[in-house]
């Protein structure tokens, strides 16, 4: 199928496409700059479904049939590698439906700088595509790097009051980490000889580096190791993973709605994708050496992230930390390294996206009826209550994103945690036993959450408060199937990563 | 023998037409000269097998540039020869003696410096066994969605470009009142 | 008899379907919505009675139904791993099915009564229909995951319903204490389930049994470092679930307030479906339980639960908050009946209790809708106004408190008769019986108590009762009460006096409970290995001829000696019970319609006691006021500000500061040294060679041109190739 | 007949008379006249090349481009031509010698 | 040239014998002599056939347009009129020819002529039937529309020579009109390059078949409005009504023809009817199935299994069954375009000039999208051949 190599190029470079049209546009002409982002995150959702027509659900690994490999930059063997695999394809779904999703609920919401909104937007979602397409390390952390750059606009100048602090953080933070995973591809590009694929993905992984030593400070040390630890900690923020968890309050609080479903249903995994692709195919001994470790942190991200996000009082922070605890589970699931914890995983990936996707924008329309998050105001009282029975539309689609969220059984979550735990169990007994615990005080804070806005009589501040519209009830009604329909039928997306994720959890399995 | 007459008819229409462009001195002549030059350019395309190139030559050169050229020449005031309110010519002349002569000695430079060129040439392919014509359109389009994909590409968004930037360019915007 | 999914699958599509469609309709057209809703569950119960008869008539013990398909498959490469979906109908499901179906179908019909002044008429039926589906899907599955899917669709469910008068505030809070509560319960129980599914490879019942009959459960399980005999731990883990959802003790403090929800819905979920689910689940785990030693520890529990809840239900006061307490009572013996191993009285009771606990609920609705309150102390004397609900409610008060051929004697005397002989036989066991019986005894009071306070004397409010609505006869109003209370008769369900099977009054054919039900013997489990299951699509094409009839054995299959001996120790037991139950009644009797025996000097005298009841044992207080006001949250908002006081405002943020000040000094040498003087010195130097180049250029193309070609001219001429 | 000095001579002829035009004429629309000769004569040598030199296709494919860079050329220098007589009301070529209005 | 008239006719015995007894009797290899001869015979006779059908079609449109406003039409000259359009050919030719003052007479002249020669130069791969065409070149269709555009330069030529200024305004109307509307026409046709897989117009034809299911028209969604894209392009590239604007009788006399008189302004006319025959014909091609025959009669294979005929005969049945189809098609479309031309009325510059920028062009442009996207999603196959494959696979998984 000579036809299919442009397309990984075509879903990753439509958004820019969108982005020179939005900049070609006249300023006020909003309307059509929103239009053109929209029709142009559609078709690119569109090719991603096409991607998804055309993928090959029995191969494992990467697809022949979509892979690109040109050289870019020669001398140092460079390629512009793009490919795509079971674990990927999720990912890029998830990434064409959420990107077009939030250019609708940014219709109204954004009215500060249309222009620049949209485009920063679309050129997101191209550095998106491009880090779960990329196949070159270089290239890879190419788009890790700018992604930071519409980010830290995006945060910082359509944000709340605090914006400028929380994007510094944000970018500070990411870039951080990123540059720890830069030294670790510059180590894996002098460990290769700089030979032809010393920046390909593919090539690096297998565990070549077991027994590699570094010397460093006068020590003699594991390269493998070392640089798992670089990588790690590089991934680890962007997840992220307990002590380098302190950005997500601060940048989800303060984002625009659109941009923290971004971040949360998008941003987050490209930390966990890049543990599979990167950090656990290239250095299987270490991974497999600190899988305990990074159980424990999990751990840690489950309940520490579930206790602190009973204790907050604005619903963006809470769902945040909610966040922080999925991903935990995340995390949980890949240092079981079995089949079931890293089918699990990814699937949570996917459903954690949809889920907590759907939170942040229900939290959004809320925000834009009463302009503050407090379930308690600061001086005491409550900042809602009794919206139940003011916005009962509103209030059903909160449950049903609530409940998914929580991992009730029948919805998404439920099918990737109890996977996980499975995948889990098999290694770290104590673990799983601890982390069920975080399934019960994750319904706990949702369910008091909702308890304390939903329930009791009406407070007078939301009288007058307008049930969904039809355009918000039209983009949340796609979530609300994806939430369900996975939930009761997952095969559609284990089938698409079965093959790959067996075939990283044999690779592990053999170390 | 078919060939033959075909190149041999070919040559002249653009030959003929390539000195009548530079001799004649009415310009809507010219453009039709430069017109039968390029058909017998497509011609001689023919005759070596460039098929596509041949078709490509017919519609861009006689569907397009040479009715854009025959636009501006009646947009920009036909093909007299008058005066502006500067006193200016309007209408340049299409050259005169001075002019054709610093033509020339360029001609002979430039003449002189293609013939340096193309000498080595001579001597490097006298004998030259020549294969015989095969379609091209197939692999003229393996090749451009291929290996020449990234120049394909961009000069795609230079036509859009052009597009764009001629009718932006062109457009009146304000009339100029002195 | 030949079951393809299209005559299995409807029972649980029907009411599955009407959630669907009602979801768009209750809004728009809430009489459809409602006629979709009971309409469909009507559906469902004459497919689930067409499976009763057959199974019935069958009264083959092997003899079962299971249909799986492939619910996801994650194999890749050698690996293998599929996940099962299936249904599973054997005899027990056959009753259970049976009874879910006639019982929601009649509390539906009792709804569009009950609940049609209420503004939410339509969106009741929503939840109902959701829940019945979840319930019989429960009851199919034939595997323990697909059971806690529906598990907690219940308990979703019962949140929405017990939330459903959102207005009022105690209604969140009790909504969301039973969840959180049964979530506890369900934490435990996915945990059973993944070591089931570990061990097992599968979570299939039969596989499950099989497992256990091959000793695989035999290894330990490390937690914390401590070894635990792993399948002690299963099986306490899946009786967490129980225990969740049965509300027995010690977390059995959702079901009081669970009562905030509509009557019919405690009917329904809250006294005959989903907290009889808990039990139900432990006896398909019956043989885990066995094979984990756990049964001591279940009968104390199912004891202490039946004995305590009753002692609470003395003196409450609201109709509905005595229901309560006597449900997680009775849920308590039939907890006794699988510790005791009374595992087919056990079910019975779960039956029994469904029938005249729906009915006592439906009555107690019946009863606060005609008169909009629900304090006992205020009523008095109903008796003339509402006839019929009386007359239902006598006799489900009747088998409740276990008075000879009712229901409740039946399969409650059979629980604690066989609990007797377990005590003789072992003296560790002499605890739950006496707290069994004593049990029975509060039960019999309080219920006689309720009854006679709300239906005798003279009415206390005149006002309330002046003004309470005359009862007349309704298909939907009293009928279905009455339906249900003929079903408390105990001849249904048992033939004989005792439901032991020795005086035999109504023949052995109707021993139809005992001959169908039978307990998975720990000695047989390895037969399930060969039990066969065909694909979703495929019809089921055994021979049923060749399956050997069950006969009804008196002797339940003990030898002749043991079960003579047995049979007159359960003698005793029915003599005692049967002295118990009216010993109570005679003491409500005293009490509230004779006072001769004032209430309030055993109020006074015991009022230590007395407070001790009225805060149901400081349970609510330990868990809400001690481990969660004052333990858990403090912790929480702690752990949030070292999160954000602390550390980020520290470790990050300092981290930050650190930096600024390096980035100050290296501004300060950039801006001083660097750029004035190095670079700003070049600029001006090439400023000044443009000034002359600038006089080259005139404008005019074509010299340019000109000398271009001129200049490339020279150049190429002169250079020799 | 049809050989490789056939074709050079003719694209040398053509590339000789667009540099007279080029260069004689004072009129813009005639030097854009001139300009698409020689790039016709370019184009010309290499579908030339292609058939006698080295036979594959590269030479067609530039020859395609030097087509449509010239269609692109000739759109752009029209409009400017155009919007240049609006200006002055002249296409003399050495009144376009300033660079503002 | 793969495939011509010339190697339809090489295939039977009287041109073996013909070409051997040349040979002989000349003393060189006579094929080129004979190809030479037999294109020259065969586009005497096209250009006869077309000039014929060129003035039928003035005498049909009159016919047609005289029958829908209820008249009688041309019915003195010949049985029914028919030979009207003779007498007017003879009267144009005995014309006198006049050339206003100031005209700029080569152009003036070269005008006509070079429409013609467009309009003529595109006959030479028109596809009559498979065996009688021409010239089937690879480029075919990339030539037909290059050779067309020529007619542009000899309108906006006709218009500038003739000194006048209706003649002016109609001549840069006409070109305006042709090189605008050649955009969403091409864009359309490059879509159905696209289903077929190559330009030659066997190619084409070849991609489709004889039933209507087969037709590129119903091959999918996008080629359905594809085609009513490039038959609106079409009308307007050939000036017809409702696009006739450069010769709008009512506001600019007669357009780009005013001062033309005779036999060149006849030439005009010619050309004129002659390219809607090509354009038609061409629509044939692209949509409509070209001169396939239903059940591939054309081959005339089943003429020499089941009848037993010699296999050149049967072969000269289904060419002139394949002429049949092709005629009757094309003939049915230029019997909708004077239909089209005596039922809406004219558009103004501005609508005009909307339609191809706005409407056409961005539709076909997402036709051709839609196209590659269908293409690429489902094989290839046509909507036919999907749900054919969907009902007969009873939803089988592949």
């Amino acid at each position: 199928m000579a036809g299919s190599n442009c397309l990984l190029s075509l879903i990753l470079w439509m958004p820019i496409v969108g982005v020179l049209g939005v900049l070609l546009m006249p300023k006020d002409k909003t309307t059509w700059i929103k239009a053109w982002a929209l029709i142009n995150t559609v078709i690119t959702f569109a090719l991603t479904l096409v991607l998804y027509a055309k993928f090959d659900q029995t191969q494992a690994g990467m697809q022949n049939a979509f892979n690109v490999s040109i050289p870019w930059i020669s001398q140092f063997n460079i390629f512009y590698r793009l490919g795509v695999d079971g674990i990927s394809l999720p990912m890029v779904l998830l990434t064409g439906l959420l990107f077009m999703l939030c250019i609708l609920s940014s219709w109204t919401q954004i009215k500060k700088s249309i222009k620049a909104y949209f485009a920063l937007l679309l050129l997101l979602q191209t550095c998106v595509f491009g880090v779960f397409f990329a196949l070159d390390f270089f290239l890879f952390y190419v788009y890790w790097e700018v992604m930071l750059i519409p980010m830290f606009f995006l945060i910082g100048v359509w944000g709340g009051e605090n914006r400028e602090y929380a994007a510094v953080k944000f970018f500070l933070y990411t870039f951080f980490g990123s540059i720890l995973m830069l030294v670790g591809i510059v180590a894996l590009y002098f460990a290769t000889n700089q030979s032809v694929d010393s920046f390909n993905i593919l090539a690096l992984s297998g565990g070549k580096f077991s027994q590699l030593n570094v010397h460093m400070f006068g020590q003699t040390l594991s390269f493998s190791k070392l640089f798992f630890i670089f990588m790690f900690i590089g991934f680890a923020i962007k997840v992220p993973v307990f002590p380098f968890h302190t950005w997500l309050p601060h940048a989800h609080v303060q984002a625009p709605t659109a941009i923290s479903v971004i971040l949360a249903g998008v941003l987050l995994k490209m930390g966990t994708y890049g543990f599979l692709r990167i950090a656990f195919p290239i250095f299987p001994d270490s991974a497999k050496y600190f899988s305990t470790a990074i159980a424990w942190l999990g751990l840690i991200n489950v309940i520490y992230g579930a206790l602190c996000a009973m204790a907050q009082t604005d619903v963006k922070k809470l769902i945040a930390y909610s966040s922080v605890s999925h991903m935990g589970f995340v995390m949980l699931g890949l240092s079981a390294m079995t089949v079931q914890g890293l089918n699990g995983a990814v699937l949570q990936m996917f459903n954690h996206g949809t889920s907590t996707a759907m939170m942040f924008f229900m939290i959004g329309l809320l925000y834009e009826r009463s302009h503050h998050r407090w379930i308690v105001k600061p001086d005491g009282s409550r900042g809602y209550g009794g919206l139940y029975t003011q916005l009962p539309v509103y209030s059903i689609i909160f449950i049903i994103g609530m409940f998914a969220s929580m991992g009730l059984p029948g919805m998404s979550g439920f099918i990737s945690e109890a996977l996980i735990f499975l995948g889990i169990y098999q290694k770290f007994t104590t673990i799983t036993v601890l982390a069920l615990f975080g399934l019960l005080i994750g319904a706990a804070y949702l369910l008091w959450m909702f308890k304390r806005m939903f329930f009791g009589d009406v407070n007078p501040e939301i009288k007058g408060y307008e049930d969904m519209t039809k355009l918000e009830i039209t983009y949340m009604i796609p979530l609300c199937v994806a939430v369900i329909l996975f939930g009761i039928w997952p095969s559609p997306i284990l089938n698409m990563m079965k093959a790959s994720v067996g075939q990283l959890a044999s690779l592990l399995a053999t170390f | 023998m078919f060939a033959n007459t075909l190149f041999l008819l070919s040559a002249v229409l653009t030959l003929a037409g390539a000195v009548l462009v530079v001799y004649s001195q009415n310009l809507m002549h010219a453009c039709i000269y430069l017109l039968a030059s390029l058909f017998g350019v497509a011609g001689l395309y023919a005759c070596i097998g460039a098929d596509f190139l041949a078709a490509t030559q017919l519609v861009v050169y006689a569907g397009g540039v040479i009715i854009l050229m025959l636009f501006a020449i009646m947009l920009t005031g036909g093909t007299g020869n008058r005066t502006n309110k500067y006193g200016l010519e309007k209408i340049p002349a299409m050259g005169n003696k001075k002019t054709f002569m610093i033509a020339a000695f360029a001609a002979i430079v430039s003449a002189l410096i293609v013939i340096k060129v193309t000498i080595p040439v001579f001597q490097n392919n006298k004998n030259l066994i020549v294969a015989a014509n095969a379609p091209t359109v197939e692999r003229i389009g393996t090749l451009l969605a291929t290996d020449h994909i990234l120049a394909f590409e961009i000069s795609s968004v230079m036509l859009l470009g052009a597009l764009i930037g001629a009718a932006v360019i062109s457009r009146p915007r304000k009339e100029i009142h002195d | 008899m030949d079951y393809t999914i299209s005559t299995v699958a409807p029972i649980v599509l029907l009411p599955f379907f009407a959630f669907v469609i009602n979801v768009f309709l209750a809004k728009r057209v809430p009489l459809a919505a409602v006629a979709i809703s009971t309409l469909a569950i009507f559906g469902s119960f004459i497919c689930a009675f067409r499976i009763f008869l057959d199974f019935q008539n069958v009264y083959a013990v092997g003899y079962h139904i299971h249909k799986v398909f492939t619910w996801f498959d994650l194999s890749a490469g050698e690996h293998l791993f599929k996940v099962n979906m299936g249904i599973y109908i054997d005899n027990m499901t056959a009753v259970m099915l049976l009874m879910v179906t006639a019982v929601a179908t009649l509390i539906h019909v009792f709804s569009t009564w009950y609940m049609h002044d209420d503004e939410r008429f339509a969106r009741f039926f929503v939840y109902m229909s959701l829940f019945t589906s979840a319930m019989l899907g429960l009851v199919l599955s034939d595997n323990l995951l697909s059971m806690f899917i529906f598990w907690e669709l219940m308990g979703f469910c019962s949140y929405s319903l017990i939330g459903f008068y959102y207005e009022k505030e105690g209604a969140g809070n009790a909504s969301m204490k039973a969840f959180m509560t049964t979530r506890v319960g369900d934490v435990f129980f996915l945990l059973g389930i993944l070591i089931c599914w570990m061990i097992v490879g599968s979570t299939t019942f039969v596989d499950i049994y099989a497992a256990i009959g091959a000793g695989k459960f035999a290894g330990s399980f490390n937690v914390f470092g401590i070894a635990l005999p792993i399948a002690t731990v299963a099986a306490f883990s899946v009786f967490m679930g129980t225990m969740g959802k049965s509300a027995q003790f010690p977390i059995h403090v959702w079901l009081p307030d669970a009562m905030f929800g509509p009557t019919p819905c405690s009917a329904l979920i809250h006294a005959a479906t989903m907290v009889a689910a808990g039990v139900y689940l432990s006896l398909r785990m019956f043989p885990l339980m066995e094979a984990g030693h756990l049964l001591t520890f279940i009968a104390y529990i199912g004891a202490i639960t039946a004995f305590g809840a009753a002692t609470i239900a003395l003196i409450q006061t609201d109709i509905k908050a005595v229901l309560a307490y006597s449900t997680i009572s009775q849920l308590g013996y039939m907890v006794i009946g699988i510790g005791v191993g009374s595992y087919n009285a056990s079910f019975m009771h779960l039956i029994t209790h469904a029938v005249f606990k729906a009915c006592l609920f439906l009555s107690a609705g019946s009863v606060i809708h005609s008169i909009h309150c629900q304090e006992m102390p205020q009523m008095g004397g109903l008796r003339k106004k509402l006839p019929y609900t009386f007359f239902a409610m006598l006799l489900c008060c009747f088998a409740i408190a276990g008075v000879p051929f009712f229901s409740g004697f039946v399969s409650k005397d059979r629980i604690l008769g066989d609990a007797l002989v377990l005590a003789l036989e072992n003296p560790s066991y002499w605890g739950v019986a006496i707290l069994g019986f004593g049990g029975a005894l509060l039960t019999a009071f309080y219920m006689f108590r309720m009854l006679f306070l709300t239906f005798f004397g003279e009415p206390r409010d005149h006002h309330i009762y002046d003004h309470a609505h005359e009862e007349h006869i309704g298909w939907n109003s009293n009928v279905p009460l009455l339906i249900l209370s003929v079903f408390t008769l105990g001849l249904f369900y048992s033939g004989s006096f005792t439901g032991q099977g020795e005086i035999n009054l109504f023949g052995s054919k109707n021993e139809w409970f005992s001959t169908l039900i039978h307990k998975p013997e720990a000695s047989h489990l390895e037969h399930f290995a060969h039990y066969e299951h065909e694909d979703f699509g495929a019809t089921d094409t055994r021979d049923k001829v060749e399956l050997p009839k069950a006969q009804y054995d008196e002797n339940h299959g003990m030898d002749e000696h043991h079960a003579h001996w047995v049979h007159q120790i359960h003698h005793l037991g029915a003599i005692l019970s049967i002295l118990i139950a009216f010993s109570g009644i005679f003491m409500a009797y005293l009490m509230y319609i004779k006072k001769s025996v004032n209430p309030g000097w055993w109020a006074e005298t015991f009022a230590g006691w007395r407070r001790a009841l009225q805060n149901k044992y400081y349970f609510d207080d330990l868990y809400i006021n001690k481990i969660i006001q004052k333990g858990l949250l403090p912790f929480n908002d702690m752990l949030a500000k070292f999160d954000s006081q602390y550390y980020d405002k520290y470790v990050v943020d300092g981290t930050a500061v650190l930096n600024r000040w390096a980035f100050n000094v290296a501004r300060w040498f950039d801006n001083n040294i660097i750029d004035s003087g190095m670079v700003d010195g070049t600029g001006a130097s090439v400023r000044a060679v443009n000034l002359i180049l600038r006089t080259i250029q005139s404008g005019k193309i074509q010299l340019y041109f000109i000398v271009l070609i001129v200049v490339l001219g020279s150049y190429i001429l002169t250079l020799r190739f | 007949m049809i050989s490789l000095g056939a074709y050079l001579g003719i694209s040398f002829i053509l590339f000789i008379c667009g540099i007279m035009v080029m260069i004689a004429r004072k009129n813009i629309i005639a030097i854009l006249l001139g300009i698409e000769l020689i790039l016709n004569a370019s184009a010309l040598n290499f579908a030339a090349y292609t058939k006698f030199v080295n036979g594959n296709l590269e030479g067609h494919i530039m020859a395609l481009f030097i087509i449509i860079t010239a269609a692109a050329e000739s759109a752009v220098g029209l409009g400017i031509v155009i919007r240049f007589f609006q200006l002055r009301e002249s296409i003399h070529i050495d009144d376009a010698s300033t660079l503002q209005n | 040239m793969n495939s011509t008239v010339v190697s339809y006719l090489s295939q039977s015995n009287e041109f073996q014998n013909i070409h051997a007894w040349l040979s002989k009797a000349l003393g060189f290899d006579a094929s080129s002599l004979m190809a030479f001869v037999i294109f020259a015979i065969v586009a005497l006779i096209i250009v006869g056939v077309m000039a014929t059908i060129g003035g039928a079609g003035t005498y049909a449109e009159r016919k047609i347009s005289a029958d829908l406003q209820a008249r009688v039409g041309p019915n003195r000259v010949g049985p029914f009129g028919l030979l009207q359009f003779l007498a007017d050919g003879v009267k144009m030719i005995l014309k006198e020819d006049i050339i206003t003052t100031n005209a700029d007479k080569f152009v003036f002249n070269l005008a006509p002529v070079m429409c013609l020669v467009g309009v003529f130069a595109t006959l030479a791969v028109v596809p009559y039937s498979s065996g009688f065409i021409l010239a089937d070149l690879n480029v075919g269709i990339f030539y037909l529309v290059g050779m067309a555009s020529l007619v542009g330069v000899g309108v906006f030529l006709g218009g500038y020579a003739s000194n006048s200024k209706w003649s002016l305004l109609g001549g840069m109307r006409g070109a305006s009109q042709i090189i605008s509307y050649e955009i969403p026409a091409t864009i359309t046709i490059i879509s159905i390059v696209l289903l077929a897989g190559g330009l030659s117009m066997k190619t084409l034809i070849g991609a489709q078949g004889g039933g209507m299911q087969d037709w590129f028209i119903l091959h999918n969604p996008f080629a359905f409005i594809g085609f009513f894209v490039y038959f609106i392009s079409a009308l307007a590239e050939t000036n017809r009504a409702p696009f006739d604007l450069p010769e709008a009788e009512s506001e600019l006399v007669s357009g780009y023809h005013t001062e033309y008189t005779g036999m060149k302004f006849g030439l005009f006319a010619l050309a004129e009817y002659i390219e809607v025959f090509v354009v038609c014909g061409v629509a044939v091609a692209l949509f409509l199935g070209g001169y396939n025959v239903p059940f591939d009669l054309g081959t005339g294979a089943l003429f020499s299994k089941s009848l037993g005929l010699d296999s050149m005969l049967s072969q000269n049945i289904g060419q002139l069954l394949q002429l049949g189809a092709f005629f009757t098609k094309t003939l049915a479309l230029y019997y909708v375009v004077i239909w089209v031309r005596w039922t809406l009325p004219r558009l103004r510059v501005d609508q005009l000039m909307t339609l191809c920028w706005k409407y056409l062009t961005p539709i076909a442009i997402f036709n051709l999208l839609g196209c590659a996207v269908w293409m690429y999603a489902f094989d290839g196959k046509s909507i036919f051949a999907l749900i054919m494959a969907a009902t007969a696979g009873g939803g089988a998984h592949h």
